[in-house]
């Protein structure tokens, strides 16, 4: 029998074709042929991959792992960095999400963006897009990660301008890359100080180090993975950094569906597993990653709840998430971290590819208040998106539930209560935003006057497909009450003596893990129901009183009587506070600082550039002062 | 004793000339004020005991190069020049900033040949080099150099004519 | 007379002509200014050589020499085309590139 | 005297400038023939510099040396001259289209090959007053090459400036010359080691010499604050005279630059060290910063130009260490990266006419996808991302700068570097993210010499980036001083 490990290279050279083929026919290819080429491409790999499954999974679990090295790049003294693949657990997930999303994203593309004048340049922007994010995911050492992380961000910024002739896109491309050079700064030092310490960059290397006795200063350690923290929050859109993000869905919406929801933005999360050895060497870190998460998912949360833009509700909602995973990570629940990432892939695909139909149903509407009704209209669409919705919010059965649930075990059991109840408000308020966004937009009464597009099979059955695994991927997260979930004992291997850092749980605790799950899923469940229907039968009443918040005599009168309370305690604040958020914290603050910077080196750059007034007089004035000045430093210094 | 004499007098018209073909108004009394300059340091250079080298700054600096300035002056015929000295105040003040960043140059090497030189410095003894020392010297060590100059000039040439030349 | 004196001149001589190449704006008193500066490296070059008893310092100074002859060439017929097309020789008139 | 020794000449060792100056006098004489002829000039012109490629062999590990030790060929001064050779052929590729109908084509040939003679005179020169002797042939040549194409009085403008403050920087540097010949008796490089000086108590003026050399040299590397006359230069030359002026005089003077450092940094370290961080540090921070406001693509690839002179000064910090292997490898880059990018400009301008602005670029990636392609490979070498060329450069350059201590320029060398970035992008992202006003068309998509070339640029770029560590192996300067 072929070996299928011994053509790992395969993974990353099929869509490679795929790019190189469509791009020799830019201009011959016809759409079907383009899209046939781009499909197959990322299909063929997604069909090697599980072709490699069976394989992987027939070998002990100590053992799995396959690694080749292509080529070596190159060696000076002991640094060696070489081109190679590694392919263990914890990259088997990552690459299978990758291509399982990434594939049913090309297959909808086809429809979602038949007849754009660009149709032939967007899908070899994706495949290129898949290509790096294989290289991102299989490379053995920080510095290919490094190759494929520029490489998935330079795609992102080239779909996210795709459609540039509107002014918003190119300039969220623009701020996109602004925010992610701070972050590329943290990760390109944090290499630096890696190689200056360990001499090595290879991740096996570096875990062997870890595990050996090494005499590095663990103040050293955790700089570099502060460095590298950086950097994943720069690319995962976390507090502070991720004001790019929302920006982003000025693309297309499949793009947002496959680069900012479901692979791109989780790479943060996939370099912090990377680096698991040294994390676990340098514990003070993880409260700073924990307190960076649940920041980001609390605030990212609340300001979901004031969004109009229903893929802008979306795209806080998935920094919100994101900002679970951290807290896993932060947890040092590793594997909860990767459950939660690969569930959230999977539905929030979902959402954004459902958000993407109705988007294309409605003519390009995109505000959720003008929506309404829709569930009559577009079956197949609110059903899928509802199971999407309640993935996120985490209704029992669904996967979304077992993973938020894991993450929040994990908060519990490192952290105590209140953190737990951090994260716990949180899931209240993703639960609140996914009543609402349901209520407004699918149930009710219709506001649109228009008939809908139709929805076509290539992009329907996608929907359909994604709906299901999310329903039932939460399988993956059985047996409930233990540790060793299928998945987490899948992955157990790439975390071997990282995650005995907490000690076997006791029978007590998974009582209190229980308990905590069933309070988290009955208040959900509540609060979803309550809103869906909040907003589905009192949709007028709410969008003026949210109209005409600041009125209060108003407000009273046309307070909703049975929501009245929960009107005043919750939404009225709420309403404030997620419009702070939103316009406030991220257009003054932070915007302001990452304009700022941008202002800054602007204002230099003018000021420098202005020295350049023309005049030779000003050149030669130049010029002899320099000579002054060394003159002077080598005189001073040669008398000491 | 009439050597220091001849020293002082020769670097008083030097000093006073040069400041003369910065300060001249018209070009063409800077370039005689050049000349002057040219003519007083060939005196320093013989009080020095170069007398080649004087003969060489006589004949090549004043026989042509001050004779090429006078040259393109009086071609130019330029009359609609004057008063250019710096009147815009950023001119003025960066004018004045390079001067000053000038004499902390000067002041600088000054400095360090102090530093290097602390006792008075050797008295120059006029020692007449011979011609055929020179051009032994010339042609035999640094036969490099006096080619690479036959090319420079070569290109000079080509290069003023392609220039100069009318369209 | 001790060499200080001459390397003295020499340096008020390069000063003189360092400060005319900012306080004027002619291009033929700049390219006046630059041979002063040459001269003056001149006279550090004949001082040293005599100091030092040597004879390569009076030997850069012929080579220095014809080096400001090319360089003069050069320069005149710059000046020259640059009045034909000017109509000026005025070097601050001349800042059509900046930034 | 009568038993005088005669020096030992060895005419091999300026062979190939001997090569350059008699084909470029030939070039002169091309006026007597049909003017037909005069235009397939530019092979004649390729031909001769590839054949002074058979000097390789000739002088490898051969340490070839004449006029008394004036000349010395090593291996070190070999790679020089390959770099030297690349830049002369891409620089007379690019200016065929311009010279194709011109009847000034001879005497450019000429005055770029007596340049070109000078460069290699000043990578293999062994005496200070050889260098500066070099330097002045090269200077003299590229006045002349900056405003020979008269095209209005930009051009004009650009000459006269480049050539007063050429004529300033080198007056100054002579004035270093004589500094350092007092100080220390001779001008040959084997003699300003440092026991012969010490001895003198004359360090102090034979540092500001050097100062004043540096300075000089400063000048034709165009590093802060000598830099002011670089954009200019450029922007007035002919695109495909500033694509030279940008990449050659910057390899000769850092070859000099080179075997100063190799002598200095043997004896002292704090002293002229703190000058090139100085430099350095100037360098890429005015450089970038500079750069960000540009709208014009020359200036802005010549501010470019300057940071990357910052980084390179870096290697010369680290000289007896890894440094110099870095900063040859970065040169090699640097001809590649830097002198495509020029020579998109010169497509450009070709298509277009005039000045090319970075909007200009809109649509460059529909009209010519490969010509984008290659410009994209240039940018991203030039700002450090990986799978290019540029990024080993920037790489090795930084891990040496590390490994002898010099954490602070490097910090700056990585801000910078991220800083830089944003320009390097609005290129990409205007050839890849905006259209092209309606009515304008680039020419035909058939084969075409310039973009062929520019597009093997790009892919040596890449290959650089593949076998980086190879490259950087041979490339290590096989003597020890």
């Amino acid at each position: 029998m072929p070996s299928f490990s011994s053509l790992l290279y395969l993974l990353i050279f099929l869509p490679l074709a795929g790019v190189l083929i469509n791009t020799a026919g830019i201009r011959v290819f016809r759409e079907k042929i383009t899209s046939i080429i781009a499909c197959a491409a990322v299909g063929s790999a997604l069909l090697f991959t599980l072709c490699l499954l069976p394989e992987f999974l027939s070998l002990p679990q100590s053992e799995r792992t396959f690694s080749v090295i292509l080529y070596q790049w190159f060696a000076e003294g002991a640094l060696e960095v070489n081109i190679g693949l590694l392919l263990d657990s914890l990259s088997l997930v990552m690459v299978l999400v990758v291509l399982f999303v990434g594939f049913l994203i090309h297959i909808y593309s086809i429809k979602y963006m038949a007849g754009d004048a660009g149709f032939n340049r967007f899908f070899i922007y994706l495949n290129l897009f898949i290509v790096f994010m294989l290289i991102l995911v299989l490379a053995d050492n920080l510095i290919l990660t490094f190759v494929g992380w520029e490489g998935v961000g330079l795609c992102s910024y080239l779909l996210i301008g795709f459609w540039h002739e509107k002014k918003s896109a190119a300039d969220a491309g623009r701020k996109a890359f602004v925010v992610n050079r701070i972050g590329d700064a943290g990760f390109i030092l944090g290499i630096l100080l890696i190689i200056i310490t360990f001499n090595t960059v290879n991740y096996a290397e570096l875990t062997e180090i870890m595990n050996a006795g090494h005499g590095v200063s663990i103040f050293i350690i955790g700089a570099a993975c502060l460095l590298l923290l950086i950097g994943a929050m720069g690319k995962s859109a976390q507090f502070p950094l991720h004001v790019w993000l929302p920006d982003a869905m000025e693309g297309p919406t499949p793009v947002s569906a496959l680069i900012h929801a479901a692979t791109m933005v989780n790479a943060g999360v996939y370099l912090l597993c990377r680096i698991s050895p040294l994390l676990s060497q340098a514990q003070f870190i993880l409260p700073v990653i924990v307190a960076v998460g649940l920041v980001t998912a609390l605030y990212a949360a609340i300001s979901a709840l004031g969004q109009k833009d229903i893929k802008r509700v979306l795209a806080y909602s998935t920094v919100s998430q994101i900002g679970f995973m951290f807290a896993a990570v932060g947890s040092g629940y590793y594997m909860a971290g990767i459950f939660h990432l690969a569930a959230h892939g999977i539905f929030k695909g979902l959402l954004f590819l459902g958000a993407g139909a109705v988007i294309h149903a409605l003519h390009g509407e995109q505000d959720i208040n003008k929506m309404g009704g829709l569930s009559g209209r577009l079956p197949a669409v609110a059903k899928t998106f509802l199971i999407g919705l309640m993935a996120l919010a985490g209704i029992f059965p669904l996967s979304g539930f077992f993973s938020k649930d894991a993450v929040l075990w994990g908060v519990f059991d490192s952290y105590g209560i209140s953190l737990w109840l951090v994260g716990f408000a949180t899931a209240l308020l993703t639960a609140l935003y996914c009543g609402k966004l349901y209520g407004l937009a699918f149930s009710g009464q219709s506001n649109f006057t228009e008939k809908p597009h139709l929805i076509a099979a290539a992009m329907k059955y996608p929907l359909i497909v994604l709906a299901f695994c999310a329903a039932v991927a939460g399988v993956l997260g059985l047996p409930l009450l233990t540790k060793e979930t299928i998945f987490a004992s899948f992955l157990a291997p790439s975390f071997t003596g990282v995650e005995n850092i907490h000690a076997a749980v006791s029978a007590s605790a998974h009582m209190q893990e229980l308990i905590l799950m069933i309070i988290a899923g009955i208040a959900v469940i509540f609060v979803i129901w309550r809103t869906a229907i909040a907003y589905s039968r009192n949709r007028e009443a709410v969008l003026a009183y949210e109209h005409n918040y600041p009125r209060a005599a108003e407000f009273l009168l046309q307070g909703l009587k049975m929501d009245k309370l929960y009107d005043v305690i919750l939404v009225a604040p709420f309403y404030r506070l997620t419009k702070r958020c939103s316009l406030f914290i991220d257009q003054k603050i932070i915007d302001g600082a990452v304009n700022g910077t941008g202002k800054i080196s602007m204002v230099a750059g003018h000021f420098v550039s202005s020295l350049q007034s023309g005049y030779t007089r000003y050149y030669a004035c130049s010029f002899i002062c320099g000579v002054l000045i060394f003159s002077v430093i080598v005189i001073w210094l040669f008398k000491g | 004793m009439i050597e220091q004499a001849v020293f002082w007098i020769l670097s008083i018209i030097m000093v006073v000339s040069a400041l003369g073909v910065i300060m001249m108004k018209s070009a063409i009394n800077s370039v005689i004020c050049l000349l002057l300059t040219m003519l007083s340091l060939a005196g320093v250079y013989v009080l020095q005991g170069s007398y080649i080298v004087a003969l060489f700054q006589i004949i090549v600096y004043v026989g042509a190069i001050v004779v090429l300035f006078l040259f393109v002056v009086m071609l130019l015929n330029i009359k609609n020049i004057r008063r250019e000295v710096a009147v815009d105040y950023r001119n003025f003040i960066i004018s004045s900033l390079a001067v000053l960043t000038v004499a902390g140059v000067v002041c600088i090497l000054w400095y360090a040949l102090r530093l290097s030189m602390p006792e008075a410095g050797g008295d120059i003894v006029p020692a007449a080099a011979g011609v055929k020392e020179m051009a032994l010297e010339l042609l035999n060590r640094h036969l490099l150099a006096l080619e690479l100059v036959s090319v420079l000039l070569l290109a000079g040439a080509v290069g003023a004519l392609l220039i100069g030349r009318k369209e | 007379m001790g060499i200080y004196h001459f390397l003295g001149l020499a340096f008020i001589l390069f000063a003189i002509g360092a400060v005319g190449f900012f306080v004027r704006n002619n291009i033929i008193v700049l390219l006046l200014s630059v041979e002063l500066m040459l001269n003056a490296v001149n006279l550090v070059f004949v001082s040293f050589s005599r100091y030092l008893h040597g004879l390569e310092g009076q030997i850069f100074v012929f080579l220095i020499m014809a080096v400001a002859a090319a360089e003069v060439a050069v320069g005149l017929a710059i000046v020259v085309s640059i009045f034909r097309m000017f109509k000026t020789l005025d070097i601050s008139k001349m800042n059509l590139l900046k930034r | 005297m009568n038993e005088m020794q005669l020096i030992d000449i060895n005419i091999v060792s300026v062979g190939p400038e001997i090569i350059l100056l008699a084909a470029g006098i030939l070039f002169l004489f091309f006026k007597l023939f049909p003017a037909k002829l005069s235009r397939y000039l530019s092979v004649p012109a390729m031909i001769i510099l590839f054949c002074l490629f058979i000097f390789l062999p000739f002088f490898r590990d051969n340490n070839v040396a004449g006029f008394a030790g004036a000349i010395k060929w090593d291996n070190t001064s070999l790679l020089f001259y390959i770099l030297l050779l690349f830049a002369a052929l891409l620089a007379i590729m690019f200016s065929h289209g311009k010279l194709k109908d011109n009847e000034r084509a001879g005497e450019f040939y000429f005055l770029l090959y007596v340049a070109q003679a000078g460069m290699i005179l000043m990578v293999t020169a062994r005496d200070l007053l050889i260098v500066f002797l070099s330097m002045e042939i090269l200077s003299v040549s590229l006045y002349v090459l900056v405003g020979m194409f008269r095209a209005g009085k930009a051009q004009m403008e650009a000459m006269v400036k480049y050539f007063l403050l050429g004529s300033f920087s080198s007056a100054v540097f002579l004035m270093g010359l004589a500094l350092i010949y007092g100080a220390s008796g001779a001008t040959h490089f084997d003699s300003l080691y440092p026991a012969t000086i010490s001895s003198l108590h004359m360090l102090a003026l034979f540092y500001i010499g050097v100062v004043m050399v540096l300075a000089g040299l400063g000048f034709k590397i165009a590093a802060v604050p000598f830099h002011m006359w670089a954009p200019d230069a450029y922007e007035g030359a002919d695109e495909s005279v500033a694509a030279f002026l940008a990449a050659a005089p910057k390899i000769a003077a850092f070859a000099v630059i080179y075997r100063l450092g190799m002598i200095m940094n043997l004896y002292t370290v704090e002293t002229l060290t703190a000058v090139i961080v100085v430099m350095s540090a100037g360098s890429m921070v005015l450089g970038n910063l500079a750069a960000l406001k540009q709208t014009m693509l020359i200036r802005m690839l010549a501010y470019s130009g300057i940071a990357q002179v910052g980084y390179m000064l870096i290697g010369i910090l680290v000289l007896p260490q890894s440094g110099a292997a870095a900063l040859l490898f970065y040169l090699f880059v640097y001809v590649f990266m830097n002198m495509g990018a020029f020579g998109i400009a010169v497509f450009l301008s070709r298509e277009k006419g005039g000045n090319v602005a970075i909007d200009d670029l809109a649509g460059l990636a529909k009209g010519r996808p490969l010509v984008a392609f290659a410009m994209a490979v240039f940018m991203i070498s030039l700002a450090g991302i990986p799978p290019t060329g540029g990024f080993f450069a920037k790489f090795y350059i930084f891990k040496s700068g590390i490994e002898a201590g010099y954490l602070g320029v490097v910090i700056i060398a990585v801000i910078a570097t991220v800083v830089s970035l944003y320009y390097y992008f609005r290129v990409i992202m205007a050839m890849y993210m905006q259209e092209k006003e309606e009515g304008a068309r680039w020419g035909s998509a058939g084969f075409d010499f310039l973009p062929a070339v520019l597009f093997l640029c790009a892919f040596a770029l890449l290959a650089c980036g593949l076998i980086a560590p190879h490259l950087l192996s041979s490339l290590m300067p096989g003597e020890a001083h």
